[in-house]
């Protein structure tokens, strides 16, 4: 049983930490281009964002469901019921997320350091890295936070990939699969070891945030 | 053929209702199926039965295992499934609080359903119901159907519109009568002290699982070797004698019955009176 | 060489002016810029370091107009000019990391950068501070930080927005004799500051700035203007 | 069709809202506790913070089921199954979202307005209030994200409201039960009518919350 | 009147102390705190300011020491004691409501609020920015903004952060006047400074801080340090 659970922990580990880094990959930059200046396009945009941080994931389960179905637009490509799903969901699913937290971290910096930056000579790319440099340790929240978000997710876990036992079975599905079979010692069991291991990792990225 | 089947690779993926795959029936017929076809990777994904069906209809399972006739003999008819074949049984109950307000106790089902129906009206009790479309809650409105009463839109008919674990624990929290597939039941049933099974004969209260191959002229992608494979495993004699006897050890009676061929023919006519009232 | 054309600009959601119509230019030596408190000191530096865009006119970097060039061209021409803020804005990491800053970005081999940093950390009487962190620092030392930052990349043009209002006194006399020596080698340089001793010892010329509108002396003393 | 849905519409707002201004009242408290003073204590509990916000909505659910069911601890109260106890489980399920973000918010403002508040004569308490009052368009956004992100959680809802039709149901419980059913293109379409509740809250907010 | 018992202070993660064992009373008229950049000027300030918890050592504020009090009774001490810092620190409103905001935390009627907002607006001659966001004034507005915040309040003890650094010439003469008229009238005032003319003329007495040490100097003119 603790080798089941040890392998269901590290691909829940494993999915939604290739999200986040996903995820952050393509949130960071946009964020960026949200925090830069103001304008009404970039507002709507930020409120769109704010908005999609609590859309259902059920809802973004069954829209990449229909997509990634063998009748659907990118069914070829067999993604559906694999890890691969799952991690492109998480990925869509905390997006939203990270680009809000992160736009409001360097929307706070904005002004001063990037004048200082342009006008000690840096293009707009070098002033950008120093924007997220000086504000790399909540930048790094924002992204553990879209970290937490993911690996606690159910929705877009279990409608893409399926809880298939040892295949795309994580913590949440397996949560819920106990529930659902009115197993709840085992469910509380599980949870219990779900959120000491993001408690730890949580502590840890604090420190090398800090360190950074 | 048997033999020369073993030696088929790839993966079949197989939607199934949660009251099969909840129970751990699933695991333990793909587990036999997987020592006679060691190089087949078989996918188990448990959705409600609409969603397992549409799931089929879109493409994405070869085979699916369902319980709810009247979904069922769409997709039949839009040629989407092959004709399936029923592969076990057991049968629905009637659970309500120890107390039975109703006074269904024993009785007949349909006269129990009249009954509920009656102590529901003078606001002795409660019936919680799925509402879902399930293959439990189609039984349930054919029950009513049955004992000549409309329930639809009474203050006591609690819609739950869940699946059949959360009805129950909803129905347990209200003490309320409700109706439930044996399966379920029985696996939840330490988690429900205010209800207790009244009525659990019956003809009307007969749950037939069937299996079917997802037809590969109308939805392509679909790996109809394995599937034809898998079916002819779960109808084989192994495959009927897990049925039979899971659950026997851990619950002391077993959860399921296996069809056997449905020799009698009952099973197949329960089948289409269900399809046809749904 | 920073050239100001009828240069108007005004701030978001202000209905008026901040820089009325400015023409001046910055030209090698000193230039001081003086005024009361809110005349426009700032914006008009701000202007000048290409960091605001003008409502109207244009802002030439030795004779080319620099907001109508494309994007590519701009980097080049903002590394002639560099700014220093009223208020020393800090990085996070150490002193010798801030001062570094201008030679990172221009790609500068590391040999090169080191040279550089100790130079103006030595220049500015910080070289004892190399290793603190720059953002825990007393306001004047940070001061000294940013001016250090600003002479190690030996920009052509160098604008310093009140560089000595937190200055101790040998601060402010390290900063004249830096400021003596750059102009005498032909650096254009604009100081903005209400230190009239200040502006009288180092200034060439005065840009005298009251009420958004800047109108440039050039002969300040005859003027009598301090 | 579109009586129910707005009746399902009205009720998330409704329910989501109410947990809202719960979590909020004691998560903004609980965020200047945090952003006070650095200490070993605060650290860990902001790390426990920002490891719930990724905590699975169905453990959540079973736990509070455990507690609000009729053989628990706080059975007597008979909220199971009720809108009440869905308020109660999303205002815990949101209170680390705002906390965590609203704790990184006054973090920002701290040293500065707080030494300025207290020489000018605050009381600490006024002092905080001056605190709250400079972040307030940030500590609003926080608490929309929380909102955001309550009316779009399933597990919650679903475990402790039941989805009762006409009495518990929202909208993410019925997009999660048409998913069931098979119907998505109806499932869909509610998901939609979400979204576009959802975002127009959010530039209302956004706008109220500038001009504040 | 706020009296510093051998009051030693290091900053988190320092190994040095800022401030080294400091013994010295802030007294009626001026006390100007003089000393290089870095010295501990500010830190000397924020501690009498009881914005700074002494790592050892007391301060006392009209014989009373603080630190011990019970966390009740401190309010009304800190009340005796205004800080203003080197860097203005703006809130969110109007320049009218940063002004206010001493009155308002003590719960000042609104009358007495807009008298003293207005005349303390007229003194530092910002009269007519009253309605002008307070945020986006220019530094030398803001400072304005802070000290007649400061002054509003009418405080027993004045501990003023380099007040003039940004301030203009009429700014500059306008401030001595307020500060020799209130020295007169018997408040506390300390002034951080590296303006030696300012502090020359204002002074009764001085405090050199020379590397966290801080020395009083009752007669700064006979001991020639000015
Ligand atoms: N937040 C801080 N953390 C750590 N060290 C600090 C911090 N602030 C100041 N220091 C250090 O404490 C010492 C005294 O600083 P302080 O600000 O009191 O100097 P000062 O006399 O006011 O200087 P200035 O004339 O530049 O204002 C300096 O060496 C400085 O580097
Ligand atoms: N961010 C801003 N938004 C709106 N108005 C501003 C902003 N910054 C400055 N102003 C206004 O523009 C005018 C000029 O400000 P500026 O900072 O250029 O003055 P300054 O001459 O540098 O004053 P100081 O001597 O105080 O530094 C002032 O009236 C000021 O209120
Ligand atoms: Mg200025
Ligand atoms: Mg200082």
């Amino acid at each position: 049983m603790w080798q089941e659970v040890s392998e269901v922990v590290a691909r829940s580990l494993l999915v939604s930490g290739t999200a986040t880094v996903l995820a952050a990959s393509w949130s960071i930059p946009t964020a960026m281009f949200l925090a830069e200046k103001e304008s009404a396009f970039r507002r709507v945009l930020l409120d769109v964002s704010n908005t999609l941080v609590g859309v259902p994931t059920v809802l973004i389960g069954l829209i990449l469901y229909l997509l990634l179905s063998r009748s659907g637009p990118l069914g070829f490509f067999g993604l559906l019921y694999t890890p691969a799903s799952i991690v492109a969901g998480e990925a869509i699913l905390i997006t939203p997320l990270i680009v809000s937290l992160s736009a409001s971290v360097l929307r706070e910096k904005r002004a001063e350091v990037w004048e200082m930056a342009l006008s000690m000579g840096a293009t707009e790319r070098q002033a950008s890295a120093t924007m997220v440099a000086e504000s790399l340790p909540r930048l790094l929240t924002a992204v553990l936070l879209g970290f937490n978000r993911a690996i606690g997710e159910l929705g877009v876990a279990l409608m893409l990939g399926g809880n298939i036992k040892g295949f795309t079975r994580v913590m949440t599905t397996a949560i819920a699969l106990e529930v659902s079979r009115g197993e709840f010692e085992l469910a509380l069991t599980l949870g219990g070891v779900l959120l000491v291991v993001v408690f730890g990792i949580t502590a840890i990225v604090r420190k090398v945030g800090k360190a950074g | 053929y048997h033999y020369q089947a073993g030696y088929y690779g790839g993966t079949l993926r197989v939607t199934t209702t949660t009251s099969l795959y909840n129970t751990g029936l699933l695991e333990k017929l793909a587990e036999g199926f997987r020592q006679k076809y060691p190089r087949v990777s078989i996918q188990l994904i448990a959705v409600g039965s609409g969603e397992a069906l549409r799931r089929a209809a879109q493409g994405d399972a070869d085979v699916v295992l369902s319980h709810a006739p009247n979904l069922e003999k769409k997709y039949l008819s839009d040629g989407t499934l092959k004709p399936g074949k029923i592969f076990a049984y057991n049968y629905f109950i009637i659970l309500g609080p120890h107390d039975d307000p109703a006074g269904i106790s024993g009785m007949d089902p349909v006269n129990a359903m009249a009954a509920i129906y009656k102590a529901c009206e003078s606001g002795r009790a409660l019936f919680v119901s799925r509402a879902d479309n399930s293959g439990t809650n189609a039984r349930e409105l054919i029950l009513w159907s049955l004992a000549g009463v409309d329930p639809s839109g009474r203050p006591w008919y609690v819609e739950a519109g869940a699946d059949m674990a959360q009805t129950l624990m909803v129905a347990n929290e209200k003490k309320a009568y409700t109706l439930s597939d044996v399966g379920t039941y029985l696996k939840f049933r330490k988690r429900l002290d205010a209800l207790e099974p009244l009525v659990e004969k019956g003809e009307v209260l007969i749950n037939v699982y069937s299996i079917y191959t997802v037809n590969p002229e109308k939805v392509p992608g679909v790996n109809e070797k394995l599937a034809d494979a898998f079916t002819e495993f779960v109808l084989s004699e192994d495959g009927q004698k897990i049925i039979e006897s899971y659950g026997v050890e851990e619950l002391g009676e077993p959860l399921f019955r296996a069809a056997n061929g449905d020799p009698a023919g009952e099973l197949k006519s329960a089948w289409e009176a269900m399809a046809r009232i749904g | 060489m920073i050239e100001l054309k009828r240069v108007s600009f005004a701030y978001p959601r202000s209905c008026e002016d901040a820089i009325k119509n400015a023409s001046l230019v910055f030209g090698p030596g000193v230039t001081a810029v003086i005024g009361p408190n809110g005349s426009g000191k700032t914006t008009l530096l701000k202007l000048a370091a290409l960091l605001y865009r003008p409502r109207a006119g244009e802002v030439l970097i030795d004779g080319v107009s620099f907001w109508s060039m494309p994007d590519a061209a701009k980097v080049a021409f903002r590394r002639k000019v560099v700014y220093v803020h009223e208020k020393p804005i800090m990085l996070r990491g150490s002193v010798a990391d801030n001062v570094a800053y201008g030679l990172r970005v221009r790609n500068l081999s590391s040999e090169d950068v080191a040279a550089r940093v100790d130079e103006a950390l030595e220049a500015l009487g910080i070289k004892s501070l190399a290793r603190e962190k720059a953002q825990a620092l007393s306001i004047g030392q940070q001061q000294r930080v940013a001016l250090a930052r600003a002479l190690a990349v030996r920009p052509k043009s160098l604008l310093l927005d009140e560089p000595t209002a937190n200055l101790d006194k040998s601060g402010r006399e390290e900063f004249m004799e830096l400021i003596v020596g750059l102009a005498e080698r032909g650096t254009c340089i604009a100081v903005a500051t209400h230190d009239r001793l200040l502006a009288l010892k180092l200034m060439d010329r005065a840009v005298i700035v009251e009420n958004g509108t800047a109108t440039l002396i050039e002969n300040p003393e005859e003027a009598s203007l301090v």
